[in-house]
Formats: structure tokens, sequence, C-alpha cells
């Protein structure tokens, strides 16, 4: 469906805006938690199919005709996946800030360029 | 200043990038070859009602195991980095009544979490959700401070266990040459039922135990628990 | 056979399970994690010698019971298998390697470790989109995880930069991903082509395909990886830059046939683009990891454009260039990385410690020169072969940037090598030894670069085993290293006549035999200068052997190939030999990085040249080029004159020679330098039937005199006796040049008789000033003199070849000038001929100055009990005084063949005529002359006996002085500045000029580096808007619709 | 119906992007943030991916949110400790 | 030709060019004197300088090398006389000219040169290599224009046998290279003086700064030697400009008419110019000179000489 696949973008690039502007830690991982949102979004406005129902064979959908009646699957498997996998991310990277802030006392992203050129 | 118009002008770049696909979205009609091949196997093949879980479990189970594994790596991950070290934990008082409900509650939450796996070929919701609802048992059980120290250690076998389990079926799979991770070591049964469809509910389980502990460990660690 | 998709099931099932097992014990679980490591690498070694030698076919493994594309499925090629044979290996020797760490640490970062190898296995075999994104997540956070095995502020903040780039990466991949299936209903790889995108469907590869880009750290987008490099733990780092690297190279390799071919080419030049800048960045470098780190990056920027633009060639061809690179990128890189953990030290002054453990120090420089692309490494076959797909493709931008990138590298490579080898800080700080888990793998790896080589001769090419003699003969010296030098010199003197006689029959063409008589008779004579060494001088005589060896090599060279390995050989020989000389660091360093840069130049060269197939193509006739294209030609020419130190390029010259110790001098100065004249002959051959639109020659006859011009000057202006000597050198092979470029008869004649010529009277000069430094033990010619009384023999020697040297009759050098000059008017290059009238006017300035400051003058009161130079620095100079003697009384002894060897080529110019040489223009009788000489001589020197009365021999300092005694020899002795008032006349003519550019090349690359480094600011967030940016330039420029 | 829906939540959606970004509190903007997941998760239910849809809202806005929550409360302890 | 006969030949040449040598230098004392104002020595001067040297009793020395010093330098004069072919068809003055050409005559007044310096410089004297070095430098200098002009007559000739460049300017002295290669001579004539060291160019003696220079040590025999080469060298040079720019002689009395011109040329130069610095020197000869050479390869070359 067009409007959650733009809904998707948006949050998407909103959640770049933030990793590229925000200077806490914190907030830069809010704003790739909110990409990664905008991205499943993506993933599951591309696997919809107009007017179709979830791809589950119940009352509602017939053995039968299910190919007709049904959503793609696929994208909601890959999305399901994703999903966890983002959580994964994020949970090393908080780890990773509160290993940071317990070493420098800080959550800015500026106090942490002891490495360069 | 021309860090903003740099972040500005980037930002409008992305959006260009994606802007064709906006312009020239056009929405799909009808299943393509892949899809309907699964819709029909699942059906027909795995007498899987639920297709998700028929791709997840089977089709997929590659990426699932490799998923199981991200969360497992993420646990481990969190705990090599946080090295349980901090020992406060998240000072809520509980009161008994809090306690005597939680207790309650989590067994319940449980029971609600294994329907749900159990049930992922059938229904909505699968190993992971169950798992997550399991995790939130726990959390619950963490948050009022309910014999978190006796659940750690069983956490840790159910977790390792269950992704051993899981690889062995898939192994099965190998052995009886039916392919790593095929569904068909066991008998599809009748279309429908709980026990049908094959390992699937055997397989979802497992990643709904594995992903329910694996979770339960992240947050036990986060939380501060040792 | 055991499936491969069992390494996945191993290393999950121990995986899961080894917190479990870890509670019985450390042991149980180290043993668990090292079983499944080595499990793979077996497996691994098992099906990669499948396919390589048993033919099989890929293997295909489908999952959960059904095909492709239903179900995802692996496959394991000959690539894949060879990519994760190495990729497990490292694995498994980097966890040795952290063996000790991971005896210590938590059992999480044995199953992150595990989990992380896996992940990479499961990488490179899987077919199916998505599941590459699994895998990449699992390969990416165990390795976030990792970074912090070492906990500190610089490894954390430096895993959380990676982090988020790694998290921007994949979110990118996953969209390209799932776009791919909108767009084509499918995953698998099998399924998909570059014909499956048309307009909007482009952005899905596109974005599939950068994302994997920037996890290959292309510049600029690249910050964070170089923050990894520096800071994290070395056993991990290596594992981030080896096994992850070549896992995700591998991907884009997978997803290289979906990209249309304009994104291909884009991504190839970036790729370049990567190398080029990081190695130049690389130059400003002083901490060791962080320039590791550069050039790994830039090393993965290469690989990535190798496998883009050798998409097209066979695949022999490509596996090589492909596989070369990797394997060693991989072997030294690994290597390096865990050095720098042995060795603890940040900044590259401070690993001079590494001289205290000899073995590493060995092992160092191998993979330095491994790293550097030398032979027989890895890294040189890749190098050769990509360099004629380049040039075959005309594509001349990425060559030359290859090739400019790979110098960088080589300048920053060495100069930590010259300065570990050479630093003069004294430290008595000992290396603590590293413990063996740490030095196996780092052993293993030596052993397997060495290994790969000769692999790649073994299955590429088919070498003759002289063709590798003279690695041979550096392995061979260096197992006899223990006994005393004079043995070993012995033996090399037995070696070199046996090698003669090896190789004297294959001289077939008398142009040959006569640079085999330069090149290995001259050696074998300057030898026995060598014999005086009184210390065990480790190495001196493997690598000298080795460069002999080299020189023979040239000659019977059948092959571009084989002339350019030999002409490697060479250079690395030659450069290890320099290096041994006291304050040589410099002085080697510059001459690497110039003969490095003309061996560039000849590759490309030899690869413009028709007709050469894979295995390196043939010099027809042996030493013949044919048919080489006129840029060819150019570009040979140049490289050719890099070696034989021609003006502009000449700077590496006098300090090589200098610093060199004084006995490789002679080697250096009177035979390496003739390698360049043998290669412009080579050149010359070729160039007679050819009749080009732009005269190469006529210009490198120019070069050639205005060489012989400044050489003659700088020598004269020189203080350092060696200095003035290898100006001399150059001022004299500058004629040699002048004179073959003339391409007639009497041009080559004289060219060549003026090479044998200077091989005779500058190794004896050498070796005479050998005699003298190792008495006075200085070089400073004003601080000698008066030594004729002290070491005449060494003074008759320096006499004669002084008059040899100014081509004053009766002497041999003055056939060379008559020979020259004739040729030149008759060429008709009379402007030519007179600046060289001018060189040789100049060169008895220096040669004054040479004999008169360290000879005559005032015998310093340091100097009053110095004694004759020893025995063995005698012998060889009057071996070639009495060569001199000899052709000086009857030069028909050399003209006569040199006569013949031209006639080859040209129709003869010269009669001789009984003793009498006839030309065009004039004649000459050396023998004649020789009699007159002797008797004029004889006269009046019997007549003064005769005259002279009573002959007082007066105490040094009687002269008349103004009535009074000098104060000291110093103020009495003219050697200071001796020609201060030519200077002055001179003016700014006399300003090294071409060192100043030379310097400000230098400057610029550097300043260059500098600046564009200052991206890498270290702020993460600064590094995700360079991901970002670097993203959407690339989707403009790739011009995605 | 349906696309006046999906209008509206992502309206919202967007809304609390902003706020997560812009509310000078972390918790506020974790709360955003889970908002964020939450409303996606009625989204996928309206895109017909129910399996989606429920692990979005117990994995995304529960188990993400209590993560961030559980890493600001460790932050926020450390700073008190100074 | 017998050998001993040619060797007897070569002994009547070297004495004739020898005396006549030396009584030009005394000539020249003799005008310098006169142009100065004074009565000057006698002519033959020299011959009784010789004399007097050769009978000094004690012989001072240095070193071995100091005693080859004159020895060489003499071989010098003697070798580079002996090379040229002194009148054109005489057997008596032919010399040793069948052994080499132009460039080994050229190439053998270093002989001597280099000789001497050695012998000098083992004097010990910082005064000598001073010398030396001056000499050096304004040699390389005054080479360059000489050695173009000689490539000229190469190039005019088609020939650096000595003999054949004489013949070709045999039949009237519009054969001359004076005139045929006028551009030539002038370079030519132009390094003479610096060859001959003459003021302006008389850096190397410079009696004022260095004393005379590298023989400044040498005493008795060693300065008699020097002396008698000094009236051979300075015969051999002018033989060879004779032969190259002024058509060579067919007798003795032509050959000492044509020398003599040349000799006073570069005399009267000296006496009209002081001295120059070396750096001036130097610069002076790699300036007009060069390009005046320079110019007469690409006349020759270009137009066949024709101006």
């Amino acid at each position: 469906m067009i409007s959650t696949l733009i809904l998707g973008i948006a949050l998407l690039i909103i959640g770049f805006y933030a990793m590229l502007t925000q200077k806490n830690l914190i907030k830069i991982v809010i704003g790739f938690s909110i990409a990664d949102t905008g991205t499943h979004i993506i993933i599951v406005s591309l696997g919809y199919l107009r007017g179709k129902t979830a791809p589950i064979i119940d009352n509602a959908v017939n053995a039968v005709n299910a190919v007709q009646e049904v959503v793609d699957p696929i994208p909601s498997a890959l999305v399901l996946t994703a999903i966890v996998i983002g959580l994964a991310v994020t949970a090393v990277m908080l780890s990773f800030i509160v290993e940071m802030y317990k070493k420098n006392k800080s959550l800015s992203i500026d106090d942490y360029q002891e490495l360069k050129w | 200043m021309i860090k903003k118009v740099v972040v500005l002008l980037s930002i409008i770049g992305l959006i260009a990038i994606f802007m064709p696909m906006i312009t020239q979205f056009q929405e799909r009609e009808n299943l393509n070859e892949l899809a309907t091949d699964y819709v029909n196997g699942s059906i027909h093949e795995l007498g899987t009602p639920n297709v998700v879980t028929s791709v997840i479990v089977t089709y997929r189970g590659l990426d699932t195991l490799g998923e199981v594994t991200v969360l497992f790596l993420a646990t481990v991950g969190v705990g090599f980095l946080l090295k349980g070290k901090s020992e406060d934990k998240i000072e809520i008082s509980a009161s008994e009544l809090l306690e005597t409900t939680s207790s309650v509650l989590v067994a319940m939450i449980m029971v609600l979490g294994i329907y749900i796996f159990t049930h992922g070929h059938l229904t909505p919701g699968g190993g992971f959700q169950g798992g997550v609802v399991i995790a939130s048992g726990f959390l619950l059980m963490l948050l009022s401070n309910v014999n978190a120290k006796m659940n750690h250690s069983i956490m840790h076998f159910v977790e390792s266990l269950s992704g051993f389990a899981y690889v062995g079926i898939g192994v099965t799979g190998l052995v009886l040459t039916v392919g790593f991770l095929s569904p068909k070591i066991l008998p599809l049964g009748n279309f429908g039922d709980l026990f049908s469809a094959g390992a699937i509910p055997v397989i979802y389980s497992l990643v709904g135990l594995k992903v329910g502990s694996e979770l339960t460990s992240i947050l036990v660690t986060m939380g501060g628990e040792k | 056979m055991v499936s491969p998709i069992y390494i996945l099931i191993m290393s999950l099932a121990v995986g899961f399970l080894l917190s479990i097992i870890d509670r019985a014990g450390r042991k149980i679980s180290l043993t668990a994690f090292y079983g499944v490591l080595t499990f793979n690498v077996v497996l691994m070694a098992n099906w990669l010698y499948r396919f390589v030698f048993l033919h099989v076919p890929t293997l295909v493994i489908n999952t959960a019971g059904f095909k492709a594309p239903i179900s995802i499925n692996l496959e394991l090629g000959l690539m894949e298998a060879f990519v994760l044979f190495f990729a497990n290996l490292s694995g498994l020797l980097a966890a040795v390697y952290l063996f000790k760490k991971f005896k210590e640490t938590q059992v999480s970062s044995l199953i992150l470790y595990l989990l992380l190898i896996m992940g990479a296995n499961g990488l490179v075999m899987t077919q199916d989109l998505f599941n590459m994104f699994v895998f990449l997540e699992i390969l990416s956070i165990s390795t976030f995880a990792l970074t912090v095995l070492k906990k500190s502020r610089e490894t954390l903040s430096a895993g959380f930069k990676y982090m988020i780039a790694g998290g921007v990466a994949s979110t990118f991949f996953l969209l390209g991903v799932v776009f791919v299936y909108y767009f084509t209903g499918s995953l698998n790889l099998g399924n998909l082509s570059a014909g499956s995108f048309t307009n909007v469907g482009l952005v899905s590869v596109f974005l599939l395909s950068i994302a994997v880009f920037i996890e290959l750290k292309p510049f600029p987008a690249n910050g964070w990886a170089l923050d990894v490099y520096q800071s994290v733990d070395s056993g991990i780092v290596s594992i981030i830059a080896v096994v992850n690297s070549a896992a995700i190279g591998f991907v884009f390799y997978k997803i290289m046939p979906l990209l249309p071919s304009e994104f291909l080419t884009v991504f190839g030049i970036a790729g370049i683009v990567t190398f080029l800048f990081s190695n130049m960045m690389g130059l400003k470098q002083d901490n060791a990891k962080r320039l590791l780190g550069y050039s790994s990056i830039g090393q993965m920027g290469l690989l990535l454009a190798a496998l883009i633009f050798t998409a097209n060639v066979q695949p022999s061809v490509r596996y090589l260039v492909i596989g070369g690179l990797f394997l060693n990128h991989l072997i030294s890189k690994a290597g390096l990385f865990w050095l720098a953990g042995i060795v603890k030290q940040d900044k590259i002054k401070d690993w001079g410690i590494l001289r205290s453990r000899k073995p590493l120090l060995v092992l160092f420089g191998l993979f330095i020169f491994a790293l550097s692309g030398l032979p027989p490494f890895a890294g040189f076959w890749a190098k050769w072969e990509f360099v004629k797909v380049l040039v075959d493709a005309k594509m001349f931008f990425v060559l030359t940037s290859v090739l400019v990138g790979s110098l960088f590298e080589l300048i920053f490579l060495f100069r930590w090598f010259t300065s570990v080898v050479k630093n003069t800080d004294e430290t008595n700080e000992q290396l603590a030894s590293p413990g063996k888990s740490k030095a196996t793998p780092v052993i293993v790896f030596g052993l397997m670069a060495v290994i790969s080589s000769f692999g790649i001769m073994r299955f590429f090419y088919e070498f003759n085993w002289i063709q590798v003699l003279p690695i041979f003969a550096v392995l061979a010296i260096s197992l006899i290293d223990s006994l005393p030098s004079k043995v070993k010199g012995f033996l090399s003197l037995a070696a070199v006549a046996g090698y003669g006689y090896y190789i004297y029959p294959l001289l077939e063409n008398n142009l040959q035999m006569f640079f085999g008589v330069i090149f290995i008779i001259g050696s074998a004579i300057n030898i026995i200068a060598t014999l005086n060494r009184k210390n065990q001088s480790r190495g001196f005589y493997g690598f000298l052997l080795m460069m002999i060896f080299s020189f023979g090599n040239l000659l019977i060279a059948s092959t571009y190939l084989e002339f350019f390995l030999a002409w490697e050989f060479m250079t690395i020989s030659s450069f290890l030999l320099i290096l041994r000389g006291q304050k040589a660091q410099r002085a080697s360093l510059l001459y690497l990085i110039f003969s490095t840069a003309g061996a560039y130049l000849i590759m490309v060269g030899f690869s413009f040249a028709p007709a050469l197939s894979s295995s390196g193509g043939a010099l027809i006739n042996v030493i013949e080029l044919v048919n080489l294209p006129l840029v060819s030609i150019i570009v040979l020419a140049i490289g050719f004159m890099i070696k034989s130190g021609s003006a502009g390029v000449h700077i590496w010259l006098p300090e090589a020679h200098a610093e060199a110790e004084s006995d490789v001098s002679p080697f250096i100065s009177a035979i390496l330098l003739k390698a360049g004249v043998f290669g412009l002959l080579m050149l010359g051959i070729s160039y007679i039937s050819f009749t080009p639109s732009f005269d190469v020659f006529y210009w490198i006859g120019w070069v050639g005199v205005i060489t012989a011009l400044i050489g003659a000057f700088m020598a004269s202006f020189q203080e350092d006796a060696k200095k003035l000597l290898a100006y001399s050198s150059m001022s004299q092979v500058g004629y040699v040049v002048a004179a073959l470029a003339m391409i007639t008869h009497l041009g080559w004649v004289s060219a060549l008789y003026l090479a044998f010529n200077h091989m005779m009277f500058k190794s004896a000069l050498f070796i005479a000033i050998a005699g003298v430094y190792y008495r006075t033990r200085t070089r400073k010619m004003y601080e000698m003199g008066g030594l004729i009384a002290k070491m005449p023999l060494s003074y008759i020697t320096v006499l004669m070849s002084i008059i040899a040297v100014s081509g004053v009759p009766p002497l041999s050098g003055f056939g060379a000038k008559w020979l020259i000059y004739t040729a030149f008017i008759t060429k008709g290059w009379y402007l030519q001929a007179g600046v060289l009238f001018f060189a040789s006017g100049v060169s008895f300035l220096y040669l004054y100055r040479l004999i008169h400051t360290i000879f005559l003058g005032q015998l310093k009161y340091e100097h009053q009990d110095i004694k004759e130079a020893p025995v063995w620095f005698i012998i060889p100079q009057y071996i070639f005084m009495a060569g001199i003697m000899a052709i000086s009384m009857f030069p028909n002894l050399i003209i006569k063949p040199l006569n013949v060897i031209a006639m080859k080529y040209f129709d003869s110019s010269i009669q001789i005529d009984g003793l009498t040489v006839i030309s065009e223009l004039g004649h000459w009788n050396g023998n004649l002359v020789m009699y007159v000489t002797m008797a004029v001589f004889a006269i009046p020197f019997i007549l003064l006996l005769v005259l002279k009365g009573k002959t007082q021999k007066v105490k040094q300092f009687n002269i008349v002085y103004a009535a009074e005694r000098p104060e000291s020899p110093q103020t009495t002795h003219v050697a200071h500045n001796m020609y201060a008032h030519f200077r002055k006349a001179l003016g700014k003519w006399t300003l090294p000029r071409v060192q100043l550019f030379w310097d400000s090349v230098a400057e610029w690359s550097h300043t260059l580096g500098g600046f564009f480094r200052r991206v890498y600011t270290g702020n993460g967030q600064t590094y995700i808007l360079h991901i970002v940016v670097y993203i959407v330039v690339m989707y403009v420029v790739m011009g995605v619709k | 119906m349906i696309p006046g829906i999906i209008i509206g939540l992502g309206v919202i959606m967007i809304a609390a992007a902003f706020a997560a970004i812009y509310f000078k509190s972390l918790l506020a903007s974790i709360i955003a943030a889970g908002v964020i997941s939450l409303l996606a998760s009625v989204i996928y239910l309206i895109l017909g991916s129910p399996d989606v849809a429920m692990t979005e809202a117990s994995i995304g806005s529960g188990l993400t949110t209590v993560i961030f929550l559980f890493a600001l409360h460790r932050v926020r302890k450390g700073k008190s400790d100074d | 030709m017998s050998i001993w006969l040619r060797v007897l030949y070569a002994f009547i040449s070297v004495s004739v060019a020898t005396v006549y040598g030396l009584m030009l230098g005394g000539i020249v004392r003799k005008i310098y004197a006169r142009v100065h104002g004074r009565y000057g020595p006698p002519v033959w001067q020299p011959f009784l300088d010789i004399i007097q040297t050769h009978s000094r009793r004690v012989a001072v020395s240095h070193g071995n090398m100091f005693l080859l010093g004159p020895v060489f330098r003499l071989a010098g004069g003697l070798g580079t006389y002996l090379f040229i072919p002194v009148i054109y068809g005489s057997a008596v003055f032919g010399n040793f000219s069948m052994a080499g050409d132009l460039l080994l005559v050229m190439y053998f007044i270093f002989f001597g040169q280099l000789g001497m310096a050695l012998g000098a410089g083992n004097g010990g004297h910082p005064y000598s290599p001073l010398g030396i070095a001056r000499g050096l430098a304004q040699m390389s200098t005054f080479e360059v224009p000489f050695s173009l002009a000689v490539i000229a007559v190469a190039i005019q000739y088609g020939s650096l046998n000595i003999t054949t460049i004489v013949a070709a300017q045999q039949g009237g002295f519009m054969n001359w290279t004076l005139f045929t290669n006028p551009l030539a001579v002038i370079a030519a004539m132009i390094s003479l003086l610096g060859m001959n060291m003459h003021s302006p160019f008389s850096i190397v003696l410079a009696p004022q700064e260095i004393p005379i220079g590298p023989p400044i040590e040498m005493n008795s025999s060693f300065l008699g030697i020097l002396q008698t080469n000094r009236g051979l060298f300075a015969a051999a040079k002018l033989v060879l400009f004779m032969n190259l720019f002024f058509g060579g002689a067919t007798n003795l009395l032509e050959m000492v008419a044509k020398t003599f011109m040349i000799y006073m040329f570069s005399v009267f130069v000296g006496a009209a110019y002081p001295r120059f610095r070396p750096e001036q020197s130097f610069r002076f000869f790699l300036k007009w000179p060069t390009i005046i050479g320079v110019l007469s390869i690409i006349f020759i070359s270009y137009f066949g000489g024709v101006l």
C-alpha cells in the first residue's frame, strides 16, 4: 500500500535524521530504532496485495483458492526475522552505551573522538 | 553550519533515492510464483495452515536458525559487555500483594506463551511471539523480585538445550536424508491439528523456548540481575 | 564426504552448549572450541583438495528438503572453498593466538568467536539474499561484541562507531534485499541476474550493493574501521581484517552478477580510489596498527577493483589475480597484526625492539615483503597479471592508481621495515618472549607465505629451477649462516663459479655472453673483497648470491616474466644488501622506492608487449623484445633508466652507493647499474626495426649526456669519497646510455666498451676506497690526505683507474672516448658530443679531487701509523688493473668481439687493420700509443735520474710556506670545498634541482595524505554522515534512474 | 476508511518520531519510540500480517522499550554515583 | 719505414720543436718587458734557466709522485707533439700520427697535466692544489668552445684525421678553416687564450695570489724538465691549431711563421687585459665562446659552412 510505504520511508529518513543530528548516544540509538521500524513497515507494505488477507488458512480463507486470497507471506516472514535482529542489535548497542558511560561519564558522541586520523 | 547543510543535503539525497520507489510504486495484484508455491506447499505438502509459519520454520528455516543465533549472540554479547559486575538491581519495592499476584500472573503468562508457540502453525504467532510472552513473564518476575535466583540457571540450560535440540532436529533431517531442518522427519498428521505439520510445531516450540530464555537473559543482564 | 553444512551445525551446537560445557571446566570448553575450529579447517581443506585436484563439481546443499529457490540453499565451489579454507585457517590460528585470553575471560568470548567464524562460513556459502543478511548480522554482532575483548575507552568508542556504521549498512542491505524480492519475486542468487533489474528496479540492487560496499570500508566512508583497527585487540583485529573482509568481500563477489556494468565500473573506481587514498594517508601514519588499518582498507579496495576489472578475463588469470591478492592480504595482514600484538608498541618508531628477537624480525620482514607485492610472494603474481589485464583493457587511470597506490604502500611499509631494522635508538629493552601460543600462528603464516608463493609458481607458471635459484641461495646460506664469514665467502665464490659454468651454455647470444662476463666474472672478482669480513656477516652472503644469480637470470630469461622476476629479485637483494650499511635506512628506502617505481614501469611496459600469454610471454630469441608499441618502449626505457641512474631519477644512486657497506658498493656501481644498461640494450634491439613517430632514443640520448654532465658536476662537489664515486658512476653510465641510444654500430661498440671498462675501473676504485675506509674509518676526503706514503698499492690502483676513467691515453679509457666521440659525430649528434666533451672535462675535477685529497697533500697526525689496505682488498684491485692494462695494450681484445656483437644488428662501421682501428673519421692504434707513451715517459724519467743529482727527501712540513712551518695538516691540506670557485661561477645552476623536485613531491604527497585524513575526525556521527553522503553521491554518480 | 486510519496513524507516528527526537527527557523519547512501534503493529494488522503485528507489538514496542529503559536506568544510576 | 728511422725522425722533430718553443717563450718575456717599459731578459734566457736548474746539486723531493710529476709532464708534452703531424707531407715531421687522430692528441694533452697535478699535489704545499683546482676548472670550461670547434672541423672535413684536415685546407689560404669556418676558429682561438694560461686567464699561476701555483714546490732538475716541456708543449699546441685552422704547413718556415702569429695573438691579448677572477674566467668561457662554438656547428651542419 502506497501510503504505508511512504510512511515507512518517512520514518526511515527521520530515523537517519536523528542519527545525524542528535548528540546523545541513546537518542542516536532511538533514531536507529525508528529507522528500523520504518524499514519494517516498508517491507510489509511491499508484500501487501490489495484487498487480501493474512496467509492463514482458517474460516476466512479457503484452502482451495488460498492463492487468490492471501497477501504475500514472504515479506512477513522476513520482517519477523528482521524485527528480532533489530532487537538484538539495539540491545548490544545499548550495552555499549552503558559501558561507555561507565568509562567516560558522558552520553555525548562528541566526547568519544580520541581516535582519529 | 556547514555540517548542517551537509546533513540537510544528505537527507534530501536519501529522499531522492527512495523517490522513484514511491512515484513508480505499483501495488501488486497477485502472488508471485514463489509465494504461490509457498502457499500451495504450505497447505498441501506441509499441512500447515499458517503459511508464514511454514515459511519461517521450513522454507526459510535456515534464516530462523540464524535469527535465533543472532538473538543468542546478543544475549552472550550483552552478557560479555556488561559482565554482570554491576550489583545494583532495579529497586522496586514489591509489596506482598504484588508478589503474590505476579506469581499467579507469571504462571498465566507462561501458559499463554506456550500456547502461542505450540499453535504457531495454526494461528498467528509462533516461537518468537511466544518467546517474548514468556520473557515478559520473567520480566514481571524480575520487576516484582520473585525467585530470580533459581530461574537463572534453569534459563541457561533451557537456552542451551533448546538451541542444541533445534540443531539436532536439523541434523536428524540430514541423517534421514530429507534435508537439513526439514519438518518431514515427523508425519504430517491431519491438517489443522495441534500435532500436525510434521516437526513444525516442535521446531517452533524449541524456537519459542530458546527465544524466551534468550530474551529473558538479555533482560536479566540489562536489568542488572547478577 | 562430510557436507560443509556441518560447519554450521557443529559451530551452532557447540556454541549453544558451550556455556553449559564450561561449567565442567574451561579445559573442556576450550577443547570443544578448538575442536570445532579445527574441524572447520580440516573439512574445508578436504573440499579445497577435492575441487582443485579431483575437479569435483560445485556442491549445492539444499535445506528443508526443498530445492532452491523454494528453500534456502548453500553452495560450495572452488572459490568458496578457497576463501573459506583460508578464512577458517586464519580463524583457527587467531584463536590459537588468543589462547591465553580465552583461557581467562568469560566463556562468552569463545561463543562469540565460534559463531563469528560460523557467520563467515554461512555468509560465503549461502545463495539466498535474505539469508545473507542474517549471516551478516551474526558476523557483525559477534564482531561488535568481540571488539571489547580488551575493554577500554578506545575500544568501546571504536566498537560503537563500528556498530552504528554496520547498523546503517545493514539497514540498507535489508532494504535492498526486500526491494529485490519486490521486483523479481525471488531471493535466490541463482534466479537473479543483472537483466532482472530495470528502471526503478535498479534502486534495489543499488541499495544492496552499496550496503555491502560500505561494509568493505570505501574511502572516505571508513573512519570507523580505522578506529577499530587501531584500538581493538590484535587477535580480533586480525579476524576483522581478514575473515570479515573476506566473507563480506565474497558477498560482493556473489552479488556482482546482479549489478549492471555501469555500477560495477563505478564500484571498481571507488575501490581503486580507496586503495590510492588509504595508502596515501598511510604515509603520514605513525601508529602501527592504524597503519595496518590503512593498508587493510587499501588492500580490500584493490581486491574489489580486481574482482570487478577481471570479470571478463579467462578464469585462470582471474583466479590468480584475486586469489593472489586475497591470499597475500590475508597472510601478511594477519601476521602483522599478530606481531603488533606481540610487540605491544603503538608507535612505529618503537618497533626497534623487534631486533632483540631475530626470528620475529625475519617474519616481520617476510610479511612486509609479501604485503608490498614483492616476489616471490602471492601479491607479486597477482599484480603482474592484473597490470596485464588493465593494460589490455586500456584502463590507464586504474592502472596508474594501482601502481601509485602500491608505491605509497611500499613506501610506508618499508619506512617501517627499515626503521625497525636500522633504528639507531639504543634500547636495551628485550622483547618479552611471545610464548608458544602467540608465536605459533605467526610462524605458521610465515610458512604459509612461503608455501603459497611456491604453490603459485608451481600451479600457474612453469619455471625452471634456475629461476628460483636466487631464493634458494638465501635459504641455503641461512642454513650455514653460523659458519665463519670467510668460509661462506669461499663457498659463495664456488657457487658463483658453478652458476657461471651452468649458465655458460645458455648464453647463446654474444651480447648475453658479454653481459655474462660483466655480471658473473665481475661479481666473482668483487666477492674477493668481501673475504676481508671479520664478523660473521649473517645474511650477507645469502643476499649477495641472490643478487648475483639474479643478474645471471636476467640474461637467460626466456619470457618477460622470467626477466621481470629476476629483475625484482635483483632489486630485493640489492636493497637488503644496501640496508646492511650502518646508516643506510634512508638510502636503502630511497633505492627501493625508485627501483620499485622503475619495476612498475617495466611491468607495464612488458604488459604492452604483444602475444603475451598469461604465463609471461616469450622474449623471442631470448633477449630480443619484439614489436613493442611506442608507449611500451617509452615506459620500459624510463624503467630501465631509473636503474641505471639517469638524470632526474638518479637521486637514489649517490646515497645508496655511499651508505652501503664498502664492499657492497662495487657491486652496485660496477654491476647493478649495468642491468639497466642491459635492459636499454634489449629495448634498443627492438627499436632497430622500428620507425616510430616519436624518436624515443633521441631523447634517451639527451638524457644520457645530461646525466653524464650532471653526474660529473655533482661528483666534483662531494666531500664524501663514496658519494663522489657514486656520482662518477652516474656520469659514466650516462655516457653508456647516450652511446647506446644512438642505435648505431659504433654507438653500441662504444657503449659496451665503456660498460666493460667502467665495470673494471669502478670496481677497483670502490674497493680501493673500501680499503682506505677500512683503515681510516672515514669517508670524508678532507679528513684524509697524504696516504700515498702509507698505502702505495691502493694509490697505484686509484691512479691507474682515474686515468682510465678520464680517458687519458694510453689506458683503456681513451678507447671509450675515441669510440664515443667518433660515434656521436658520425651519427650527427654534435651538440650532444659537445656536452659530453664538457662532462669529460669536468670529470678531471672530481678525479683529481679524489686522488689528491686522499693520497696527496698532507698526511694527518692520526693516520701516521696506518697500514696498507688488507690483502683481500688488494687482490681484486690488481686483477682489475691487469684487465685494464690488457685492454689498454691490446684494445682489439675487446673491440673485435664487440664489433662482432654489434654487427649482428648493424653493418660494421669500423675496420680493424692489424692493431689499428679505423673509423669513418679517424684511426686509433692503442698498441702504438702505448709504446710511444712508454717511450716518452721512459726518456724523461731516465733523463731526470741522470740529471737531478742528489735527491733529498724532506719531511712532511718542509715546504716553501712563507718561511713558516704549517700549523697542522688540516690547515695546509686543500680539500674541503675544493671547487668553491667553480660552484660560485655556476651560481644557481648547482642547486640540486632534481633533489628539490623529489623532495617536494614527497612533501606534497605527505601533505595531501595529511589533508585527506582530516576527514577522519574521530566523531562517530560524522562517520555516519560520511556513509550517508557516500551513498547519496554514489547514487548520483551511478545515475540510477 | 482504511486509508483514513492509515493516514491518521501515520501522522501520529511521524509526530511521535519527531517527539522522540526532540523531547528533552530521554524517558519521554523512549516512550515515544515505543509508541511508534505500537502503532506500527496496528498497521501490520491492517496490511494482513498478524504475525508481524504480534511480533512488533511484543518485541518492537514491548521488549525494546524495556531494554531502553533498563539502559537508561543504568546510565542514570552511574550518573548519580559521581 | 723502419721503426728506428721513425724514432730518429721523431727525435729531430722534437728537438726542433723544443728549441723553437723555448725561444718563443723568451720572445714573449721580451715583449712583455717592452710593453711594460723594461729591457727584459735575452730571448735565450729559457735555455739558460734550464741549464741553471739542472745544475743544482741537491734536488728536494717530497716523495715518489713528486718526482714523477715532471716526468709525466714532459711525457705529456712529448706525446702530444709526437701524435701531431707537424709538417704536411714531411716524413721527418710526420711524427707518430698513425697512432691516432685528433681525439688522441686532445686527450693526450691531459696526460701531462694530470701527472703534473699529481706530482705537485704530492709536494704538500697548499698553493699547488689551489692552482690545480683553478686550472682544472678553467680547463673544463675552455675545453667546451674548443671541442665545439673541433666538432665543427670534423663535420666540415668529415674527418678527425689531422693529416686529412690539413690536406683539405691546401691550395690557397681561402681554403683555410679560418675562412671557411670562421666561427669555429674564433671559438677555438678564445679557448687558446685559456689553454696558454696567459692573462686574462692566468689564474692558475697567478703570482700575486698563489705564487706560480702548481709548480711552487718544484726545484732543480724537476723545474728544468718542466721548463723544457713548457717550450715543447707550447709548440705542440700551436702546431695543432695551425693544422686545424690555419691550413697547416708544408715546410718548417711556414710552420714557424704561422705558429708565431698564433702565439702572438694570445700574447697580445694577454698583455692588453688584466687577469680575471676564477669564477669570471669560468663564466666567460661558458658564455660567448660556447655560443659561438654552437653557432659554428649549426652553420656548418645546416649551411655547409657558408656564412
